[in-house]
């Protein structure tokens, strides 16, 4: 049997936070893919800093906690110097669309073959709830008493813009639902990019609303266009795979099979080849 | 022997750096030492552009401001440089179609050519002109025409045809006009076969760059920046045959966070850049800090602050380097005082950086990062060596150590079983690597990584970390391109001076300096407010004499260098 | 007279700081003056929080680690602070339903009471168990419960009723087992009653917020991060009625180059952010240097490096601090040495940044950043004032000046005719404001940036550049937090010594600081390494005898620190 | 008449250089604009790094020479502080859509009243040519000499789904349509953006695939995807106005009618507020 994907470390999320239904997909999506052949010291895992990035604490995977922001870059660095990686970063709406949002749409553009996992609680949790960019106009957080005067990013059609090759959403209380996405996501070659729909009960406890909103894609829309529509329905928030393509990824591009962690060449190595003719 | 200088000028887009480098790679190959500076503005087509080229029989540590040989393609080099000729039998070539009336210079001789005439006859339109210094220069060395045909042929890849008319035609012109025959002794051609596995003509960042990559650097990733740039252009080329990967990312901080990201899964990474975007790698850099990565860092330093002057050189940027990154921790930086030494030290900082595990910065400014030398392919380079932990559930990536290193394992690597977690963190944390906020925990970390700190300084003994030039006189402190002015201005100072390149500057060398306690010294820096002065007397006890200060973005003229020297000595 | 201290601990979540804010607020309305430190973790719900106010008649620099009243919502807290008694007098009054074995302290009474229990009572699901600290703080100081009740009202807006039920259900409980009458003389409430305009209570971060809006401060622009976000958050709040501006930009990089933006079109701004943030904000910084913008940067600490430490306290960031951003420039670094100080301070730099139109930093950390403390409104703080040019086609931004300040204009304001044009630049550039490279420029450009420096050390000059505390005894030099606790030591330390409090860094203040050279001193800073002394070092003649150094995240307690300085002193 | 708006600076583009359709037709659109009452003395302008950013020097206007890819954050500022400004950015690609991408994206989500001018080369022309976030797939740059493999990012569908109102494409060879389209953005209320095609000669000269290829759009598609479609036709580069959308801005949701530079509180006014309770 697979050995415990925990670390034992206290969990400090507020008791019902989404991310815990995150947590538990993605330890059994590793467990079904582990099953399945792959193996555990092949996946490595990053993040940002906020709650979302908490998820690092409470995996017992290999990887590094990274800056606010930067986590996708990091992954991506990661995935270039060891191919056979399965990399993910967990990013939160802040920390992905904020901070780094040019790192995302980068990864994206690049069909870096990693996946990004977007914890959306649509605010900044760990910092005490202050808006995001995927917030409503008039969110009222600490940094906007107001309210919010800023319309939100469209977090799949923007990704799908700027090129994921894999775009889906789920949310973090259909955990099965959650992990099938994951698999899938961590079986696409390219780069993979789930929103995740998770409430943070202490600052934008959206469960009803969601509950009551949420509806399965049936098929993978075939255009773009269609993608985007539904993925931006005001009345449905649907859940499923919204865009998968089989496109070159960005680390075969550079240097084919290879894998320059195994491959580098040694001293003697490099000293013959400095001094080839 | 004599040192000569030639000197080609003309607008950004004729070819000025080319047909310069195509002078110095000929008398490389030929066996002199040599020394290319190309001063240019940040434009890509006209404005004024010039390249010198200086070369002796022994080594030659900067340019020359006067020329022996000057070639001016336009009015504006005809101009900025009429007064730049060494001395009486100098000589002066010049574009006759643009520079119409051009008046006998202060000394040396004057040939006018009509170089754009001759060029549209052969080429109709388009054409380059660089190829007539090129031949000027091969007539002037004495160098026979088929030696300049078959040079011209493998420099200039495009047209080749035309080019080779063109070259002969000006070649004939300028003989006719009387020059001729050798203006140098023993230039015959070729003097010498060069054993070209072990001198290469490079320049400092070219240098840096193989130093770094025989030392085993895998990945470089990086944003273009002058004078940075032609790292990543270098080590770009170099993909197929050195298996290094050189990556322009979408920003220096996306280059920052990818290169820990390819350290975490175990690869020799590098970044670099200019201040303004190493002011960017800031937070990444101190991320190196807490997770202890590995990471060299090229800074080239060009005139700031902000964006600056961004062609040309300036040492601005030393408080900056010192003290990069917030936070505590350990780290080393170090200051190269040749494109020679640029080599070495790029491999030696790698392997530093492994060992401690700790960020480093290599130091250089323009005029060292883009001059060109001959660098002597040392016969070792240190190689970056990791202190590989043992696999397994007992494994923590922050061990706690008596030294501070703790042991390194890499994801997904073939000695990796299935219950090796290997956990990097930006927050303070455990030996575990998860993330701790305890005081005792917070404590004991923080003293593992200090304690690297004394190592360092041991281990960085190991290297020349301190070089000095000279055996008696004043000690001058320079470091990075200042020491390459005053090398050559020594040459001509009738007053003794002992230079004392400071190579490592964090940790600082206080043993070899130690000598100086109490002494008067003179510094010289590229900075206007003396970064270098405060920077020695917050290490050292020492009474500054004089501070030779320049700030204007160009490089000294070792002969003006000797005379401010004589003066102040 | 005595100071006595309430510590109140729980999970995040329970509403402590809330509660400590309740109690210290009630006790600076009483007239006394009160300190309030918060502990917390970076978390939302859960872990443990303690939050204590310190109080005295007279100024209370920091605050104590035991406690004369101490209140537990939870075990951890229970147990985390069973040592924490002040004496055999003490009370720790704890929620029997969460600790049910208590056991009895090493010193001091307990009581136990069910606070849970009758929170569900009364509330049902939910409740605030915050209220109960409250409850038994006023009993304690033996306010009477009507009192409670209009402050519950007043303080707690949610469930009002429920609320009052269950502070006085509590109130009424502790009363019942003896806890009753004043302990402390001369608490009849009210007591005074506070002249409301010229004194507030509020933490290091609101009073500099307020100090610098007082001073011009139009707009601000952040991106949260601990320990500076508060500063965003208090801002904020005051759009409508301060008409000031704070931002939650996208990135620390927005935050300042939109600031320099708003520079530009002539609003006093400023940024903040702790090291990390600080750290993106670098190249605007830099930007901001040879742009000659008048920017205020607010710099919180916590430890490092990269994320650290997020909610805890650390002085690491001083060097960092010193040498931002890459290239020469002038600036200001001060650092303020209570939440008083930093609300002038805030705006001295303002005005100082518009006066010499260059970046300014102020230095603080998370324990006098967002710890709270009696304010006193100062008659006059100085404000923004700026030089004005003469609008018209002979106006240059960056005019040549004996002084080096060229007088500002800015686009779109009323002045301004169609011919005057207004340019900064990030290259370095002419008078005009266009860019240049040319070697003569660039010295004229930065020699006139650089004649700024000195008439900026005489201009702070005006400004308290160094507070001494106490009159005899050996010197000790810290900055920021570290002289709260210090001079809060003092009033127990039975060996005298001088506090030297550094509140300008940059310009060094050598006219005040020159009677210690030669001298002996002892140094505090919450760093591993010693930044201060280094810091100390390079800019005077002294021999440093002893450096307290403190870097596991946590303020000392003013006894622990007294006995220290009694050991070494 | 109106004042030159020329400064006398030595011009250090190539000849032949897109740069100059844009300098003209920014010129005359200033030129119409003050003709039609707008003063002088309200444009500000603003940049980055690279060719395109010489314009500043070019350009007797007030304004700030930024940080390479700051911008269009610096021209957020400069708005903010005065509204009563009209606001230029001139971006190139690499400065607006690489190292400066998440704030041309976020001004355009906030719907910033601000005009981006982007300079789209399809390279890196300043640093020497290097491959850019518009660059195709192959192109041959020192930092890809083997030929980039990313594929280009689609700077109008991008603009556009981050919530950009006015979106318009020109070409620096149609200097008087070009004219038109940035009168047209200076007069948008809201963040107006134009991509104008403009070639680099010495890096990237398509002025023979663009002349080719040019074609006028004849109506503002009427929908999103439309225009996306018509912006990333790959046998057309059309021209002209593919979105324009009155929104709110972000100047008036903040403060309404106001103008910070010219209401600020004056000390005692500060003073007043301070103490009033
Ligand atoms: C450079 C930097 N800026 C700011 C912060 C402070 N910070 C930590 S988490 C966070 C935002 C968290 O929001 P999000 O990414 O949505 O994560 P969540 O907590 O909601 O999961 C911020 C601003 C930081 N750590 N680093
Ligand atoms: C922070 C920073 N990084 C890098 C540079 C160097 N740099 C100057 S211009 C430029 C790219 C120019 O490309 P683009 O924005 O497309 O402008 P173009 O020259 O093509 O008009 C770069 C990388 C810089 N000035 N600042
Ligand atoms: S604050 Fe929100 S996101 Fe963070 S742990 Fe609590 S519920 Fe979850
Ligand atoms: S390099 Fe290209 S973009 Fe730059 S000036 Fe020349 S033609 Fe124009
Ligand atoms: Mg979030
Ligand atoms: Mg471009």
């Amino acid at each position: 049997m697979m050995r415990d994907l925990g670390t034992g470390k206290e969990n400090t999320w507020c008791t019902g936070c989404g991310n815990f239904g995150i947590l538990n997909a993605v330890k059994k999506a590793i467990g079904e893919l582990v099953e399945n052949g792959s193996k555990l010291s092949d996946f490595a895992i990053t993040c940002g800093i906020g709650c979302h990035g908490k998820i690092f604490d409470y995996l017992a995977l290999s990887g590094i906690y990274g800056l606010h922001g930067r986590g996708t870059a990091t992954a991506q660095g990661m995935k270039l110097a060891n191919p056979a990686l399965k990399v993910i970063s967990f990013g939160g709406d802040g920390d992905s669309l904020g901070e780094g949002l040019e790192h995302t749409l980068f990864a994206a553009k690049r069909n870096m073959d990693i996946t990004l996992i977007l914890h959306n609680n649509g605010n900044y949790g760990l910092t005490t709830g202050q808006f995001s960019p995927l917030s409503e106009p008039g969110y009222k957080g600490l940094s906007t008493p107001l309210g919010s005067i800023e319309k939100p990013f469209r977090a799949i059609p923007l990704l799908l813009e700027a090129g994921a090759s894999f775009v889906a959403r789920g949310f973090s209380a259909r955990p099965d639902h959650l992990t099938e996405l994951i698999i899938a996501a961590l079986n696409h070659k390219g780069f993979s990019f789930i929103e995740v729909m998770q409430p943070c009960v202490s600052y934008n406890n959206n469960y009803a609303y969601l509950n009551q909103k949420v509806k399965l894609l049936e098929v993978i829309p075939t255009t773009q266009a269609h993608a985007i529509d539904l993925a931006s329905d005001p009345d449905h928030v649907y859940l499923g795979v919204f865009s998968r393509k089989n496109l070159p990824v960005y680390h075969e591009l550079l240097y084919g099979s290879a894998n320059p962690q195994k491959d580098r060449p040694d001293y003697l190595h490099r000293q013959d080849i400095l001094h080839a003719k | 022997m004599a040192i000569r200088t030639v000197i080609i000028g003309g607008k950004a887009g004729e070819g000025v750096k080319k047909a310069a480098q195509v002078v110095a790679n000929t008398l490389f190959r030929q066996g002199w030492q040599v020394f290319q500076a190309d001063d240019y503005q940040s434009l890509i087509k006209g404005g004024h552009n010039f390249s010198s080229v200086s070369f002796s029989d022994s080594e030659v540590h900067t340019a020359y401001a006067k020329a022996n040989l000057l070639i001016s393609f336009d009015q504006r080099s005809y101009t900025a440089h009429s007064e730049d000729m060494a001395d009486a039998d100098s000589l002066h070539v010049y574009n006759s179609d643009m520079t119409p009336e051009a008046v006998q210079e202060a000394r040396g001789k004057t040939l006018g050519l009509p170089l754009s005439t001759m060029m549209k006859q052969i080429y109709g339109p388009g054409g380059n002109v660089s190829l007539a210094a090129v031949s000027v220069f091969f007539l002037w060395m004495g160098y026979p025409q088929a030696e300049l045909e078959a040079v011209i042929a493998r420099e200039f890849k495009r047209n080749v045809e035309d080019n080779i008319s063109y070259a002969k035609a000006v070649y004939q012109a300028a003989r006719q006009a009387g020059i001729g025959g050798s203006q140098i002794p023993d230039s015959e051609f070729p003097l010498i076969s060069m054993e070209q596995s072990v001198q290469r003509f490079t320049s400092g960042n070219q240098a840096m760059a193989l130093g770094a990559w025989l030392g085993g650097l895998d990945f470089y990733y990086a944003y273009p920046m002058t004078p940075a740039s032609s790292i990543l252009h270098y080590l770009a080329l170099k993909t197929t045959t050195h298996k290094v990967y050189a990556i322009h990312a979408e920003s220096e901080l996306a280059a920052a966070n990818m290169a820990i990201g390819s350290v975490v899964s175990g690869a020799r990474t590098a970044i670099g850049s200019s201040g303004g975007g190493f002011a960017l790698m800031q937070e990444a850099f101190s991320l190196a800090g807490i997770t202890e990565a590995p990471l060299l860092c090229f800074l080239a330093s060009r005139p700031g602050p902000a964006t600056g002057v961004s062609t040309y050189t300036a040492q601005e940027d030393l408080p900056f380097a010192l003290n990069q990154g917030h936070g505590e921790f350990a780290r080393i930086v170090a200051a190269p005082d040749s494109p020679q030494r640029a080599f070495s030290l790029a491999a030696e900082l790698l392997s530093l950086a492994w060992e401690f595990q700790c960020p480093v910065i290599l130091l250089s400014d323009k005029h060292l990062s883009e001059s060109s030398q001959n660098l002597t392919l040392p016969d070792e380079v240190p190689w970056a060596r990791v202190e590989q932990g043992v696999p397994g559930s007992s494994y923590q990536r922050y061990s706690i150590t008596e030294s501070g290193v703790s042991p390194l394992l890499f994801p997904g690597s073939e000695n990796i079983d299935d219950n090796t977690v290997i956990k990097w963190n930006s927050h303070e944390h455990l030996p575990s690597g998860l993330r701790t906020d305890k005081a005792e925990a917070m404590i004991a970390m923080k003293d593992k990584r200090n304690r690297k700190s004394p190592a360092i300084s041991i281990a960085t003994q190991r290297h020349e970390r301190v070089a000095f030039y000279g055996e008696q006189g004043t000690p001058v402190f320079a470091y990075g391109s200042g020491v390459m002015e005053l090398r050559e201005a020594r040459k001509h100072c009738s007053k003794p001076f002992i230079i004392v390149a400071l190579i490592y500057l964090t940790p600082f060398p206080s043993e070899e300096l130690s000598v100086y306690s109490g002494k008067e010294i003179i510094t010289l820096e590229h900075s206007s407010t003396g970064n270098l002065d405060r920077f020695i007397r917050q290490n050292l006890d020492v009474s500054i004499k004089h501070s030779v200060l320049r700030y204007d973005g160009r490089p000294f003229d070792p002969l003006e260098l000797a005379k401010i020297m004589e003066d102040i000595l």
